[in-house]
């Protein structure tokens, strides 16, 4: 195992396996995606209770599951990042951040748009999209210490100690506003848990968090190949590469 | 009938719009994550290209 | 014996600049001043807005007061000394810490009730004000700790640490204003108390080693 | 001051990065009781972060500095015990006084003797001075407390980045019989410095960085 980490450690290797990697991924997701979406769309019947109004969760609550899911795998990088050492896994923290920004701005989205046919205002404090909102926080956070942050040494490390502290957190800020939702709301059924639904219409859900997941995949094996020209952009083989590309661009 | 299945497919019962926002947003984020990286791959390479053309001409004129 | 001279001389220090430790009650003073002004002033609302208004009061104030932490040993060289002393750095800083908390935040926590009175909370609510503050206050100021550490020396970091750590607050802030609340509907607030003072014990051993490891990785370089 | 029996300080293929540009690579050094270290480079070539790379505040990007025979980070407290670090900044708290600021310098490293402080002090012609808060002192008079320091501790080690700048003439005269005196009695110091130093009867090893 101690070999397979440091060869693939090193960034120039694993710069050219990221491209094979997306390539591969690219067309699983997109049929998964293709599926989840179509599937949710049209041939799932409508819900008894909100009509059509409840197709928003194919898109809603795999986004929010897959904005906690990127935390949690940039919480094990930053652990295998500060034990090992291993570069890569920093370039892996700062690659999927953007990444899980945007899906959990899109959970808040379609949380808001669901609540405006459903309860009549575009915003309900309820315990979900309370903590997804405080994930976008955490998110944006970690986005801003590590553009603020010039030197990269101290700054892989300083954003890993900080997904660290995240992580512990996490799951403190979850139960304690699911505490202070009972307190306020009331024991209201709150629609946004996953309502219990028989199996046809799980089916396109399930569809779309794998979908999205190999879709994150994806997404970051292209930013860590950005993330790997930014900051070896000096050195010896970035330029070969770079001239290879040159001179093929030119034929 | 073909027609009004097209129809009601865009009405939704109603709450068309909000799934059809929605699940727009979602596309405009997947793609958004799709295009900025290969956009900004692109722009790297340009840069590191265009510093070698630099340095490739200094070295010319100087030697 | 040397941790108490250390104790010593961190309020020994605090202690020549007394007037900088009246500023965080002057900035919770206003706070809390803002909201009959801008809310309403009738006793019933402000009293049913009172415990958050105080607490967040509290909780800016913490925070603002968190920046002259680390910063003067930063510029003036003494963190090195720190880093490179014999004792156990995690000591260090939570004796740091202690000091930093006895010098700012005891005046929150006695001028809180004052206060309190202006947005008209009950006796109980007053007591459970105080004891939520002894609780939540050493909190607040531990994870500020923490934000600073991390962004020691960057350009604008008071904003940077607000954004980096308030998401950390909430926890401490959900708990101690709806001790508050309850306690000002004369409901039992032992479970609140309880959650706090678990939170306190997790993050004083957990903390200041944290803090410890992010000064080792060169962030004060 | 009692000397350890053979203490060695080593360096191993060291290399240091700030930001993107790598300061150094590659520097080996061996140090051991009773000899004198120089650091020689023009500016910039990272002099002062070998130096805190060495007491361990930089952590290296590669190689590793040896104290006896074990890397400094898994002794921190027994290397530190041995060693008093002196950098650019004077480290003093500025609304202490100089004697309040040695006694925390004597709680920071563990020891505590009042009689050491006044040497100290005295020695370095700051007696008078001993009661004003470090705001009110002079320059040269801060580098001359941060000076106090070495006198304190029991330190085998000296590591000084530019002792000798913004120091008087008798100052320098005073700090060079230190240096001088604690290597002899099987101490060892590093120090970087821009003027070359004149030390007759000490051998002194230099350490260039381009």
């Amino acid at each position: 195992m101690w070999q397979f980490l440091h060869k693939y450690g090193s960034p120039k290797i694993f710069y050219f396996t990221a491209g094979r990697w997306f390539r591969w991924l690219a067309l699983p997701s997109l049929c998964f995606l293709l599926i989840g979406l179509v599937g949710g769309l049209a041939f799932v019947p409508e819900d008894y209770y909100q009509g059509e109004g409840f197709r928003i969760i194919y898109i809603h609550a795999p986004s929010a599951f897959l904005a906690m899911g990127i935390y949690s795998m940039m919480a094990i990088s930053a652990v295998i990042f500060l034990v090992w050492r291993i570069k890569v896994a920093a370039m892996w923290i700062c690659a999927s951040a953007p990444i899980g920004a945007w899906f959990s701005f899109l959970a808040l989205f379609t949380g808001a748009i669901w609540g405006k046919p459903m309860w009549g205002t575009w915003w309900i404090w309820d315990a979900r999209l309370t903590s997804a909102l405080i994930l976008f926080f955490l998110y944006l956070g970690f986005i801003a210490l590590q553009s603020a942050i010039t030197d990269r040494q101290v700054g892989d490390k300083a954003s890993a100690i900080l997904v660290l502290i995240g992580v512990v957190n996490l799951p403190i800020i979850h139960y304690s506003v699911i505490w202070w939702n009972t307190l306020h709301q009331g024991p209201t059924i709150s629609r946004l848990q996953k309502p219990a639904m028989d199996p046809s219409m799980v089916y396109p859900l399930y569809g779309m968090i794998i979908g999205l997941f190999l879709f994150y995949f994806c997404i970051a094996m292209l930013r860590i190949r950005c993330e790997i020209l930014k900051r070896e952009g000096r050195s010896r083989w970035v330029e070969d590469l770079v001239r290879e590309k040159m001179a093929r661009y030119r034929l | 009938m073909m027609a009004n299945t097209i129809t009601n497919f865009f009405h939704m019962g109603g709450y068309g719009i909000y799934i059809w926002i929605s699940y727009a947003m979602g596309l405009l984020v997947i793609a958004l994550n799709l295009l900025l990286p290969l956009w900004q791959h692109q722009k790297l390479i340009k840069t590191i290209s265009k510093k070698i053309q630099q340095q490739r001409d200094v070295h010319e004129t100087y030697s | 014996m040397a941790l108490y001279k250390l104790f010593h001389y961190e309020l020994l220090t605090a202690k020549r600049s007394l007037h900088e430790c009246l500023y965080p009650i002057m900035v919770f003073g206003l706070i809390v001043t803002l909201f009959p002004l801008s809310v309403s002033t009738d006793p019933k609302t402000l009293s049913m807005i009172a415990p958050g208004v105080v607490w967040v009061g509290v909780l800016l104030a913490c925070l603002l007061s968190m920046d002259r932490l680390f910063r003067e040993d930063w510029e003036s060289g003494f963190l090195d000394r720190m880093l490179l002393s014999s004792q156990s750095l995690s000591v260090l800083i939570l004796i740091k810490l202690l000091a930093h908390w006895v010098v700012l935040g005891l005046p929150l926590i006695l001028v809180a009730p004052l206060l309190g009175l202006f947005l008209h909370l009950t006796y109980q609510a007053e007591l459970a004000l105080v004891v939520s503050l002894l609780l939540g206050t050493p909190i607040l100021m531990l994870i500020g700790a923490m934000g600073v550490a991390l962004t020691l020396g960057l350009r604008n970091q008071g904003l940077l640490l607000m954004i980096l750590v308030i998401p950390f607050f909430i926890p401490v802030l959900i708990f101690g204003s709806s001790a508050v609340g309850s306690a000002n509907q004369q409901l039992s607030v032992t479970g609140q108390y309880g959650f706090l003072a678990g939170l306190l014990l997790l993050s004083l051993c957990f903390v200041p080693w944290t803090i410890a490891g992010i000064l080792r990785i060169g962030v004060a370089n | 001051m009692q000397i350890t029996p053979l203490n060695q300080l080593r360096g191993q293929h060291l290399e240091a990065t700030l930001g993107e540009a790598c300061i150094f690579s590659n520097v080996n050094f061996n140090l051991e009781n009773g000899q004198l270290l120089q650091v020689l480079g023009p500016n910039g070539a990272g002099k002062t972060s070998l130096l805190r790379l060495i007491c361990g505040l930089l952590p290296p990007t590669q190689g590793q500095v040896l104290w006896g025979d074990a890397p400094i980070e898994s002794q921190r407290e027994i290397y530190h015990q041995e060693m008093t670090f002196i950098g650019h900044k004077a480290g003093m708290r500025e609304t202490l006084s100089a004697v309040e600021n040695l006694q925390m310098d004597c709680a920071l490293t563990g020891g505590n003797s009042e009689a050491a402080i006044e040497s100290a002090l005295q020695q370095l012609g700051l007696l008078q001075a001993a009661t004003i808060l470090v705001r009110q002192l002079s320059a040269g008079q801060r580098r001359r407390l941060a000076l106090c320091r070495l006198l304190l501790g029991t330190a085998v080690l000296w590591v000084l980045d530019e002792p000798f700048s913004n120091l008087d003439k008798d100052a320098s005269t005073l700090l060079h019989g230190f240096i001088e005196q604690h290597v002899q009695q099987g101490g060892m110091v590093i120090l970087t410095c821009h003027h070359d130093l004149d030390f007759p009867h000490l051998p002194i090893e230099y350490l260039r960085l381009e």
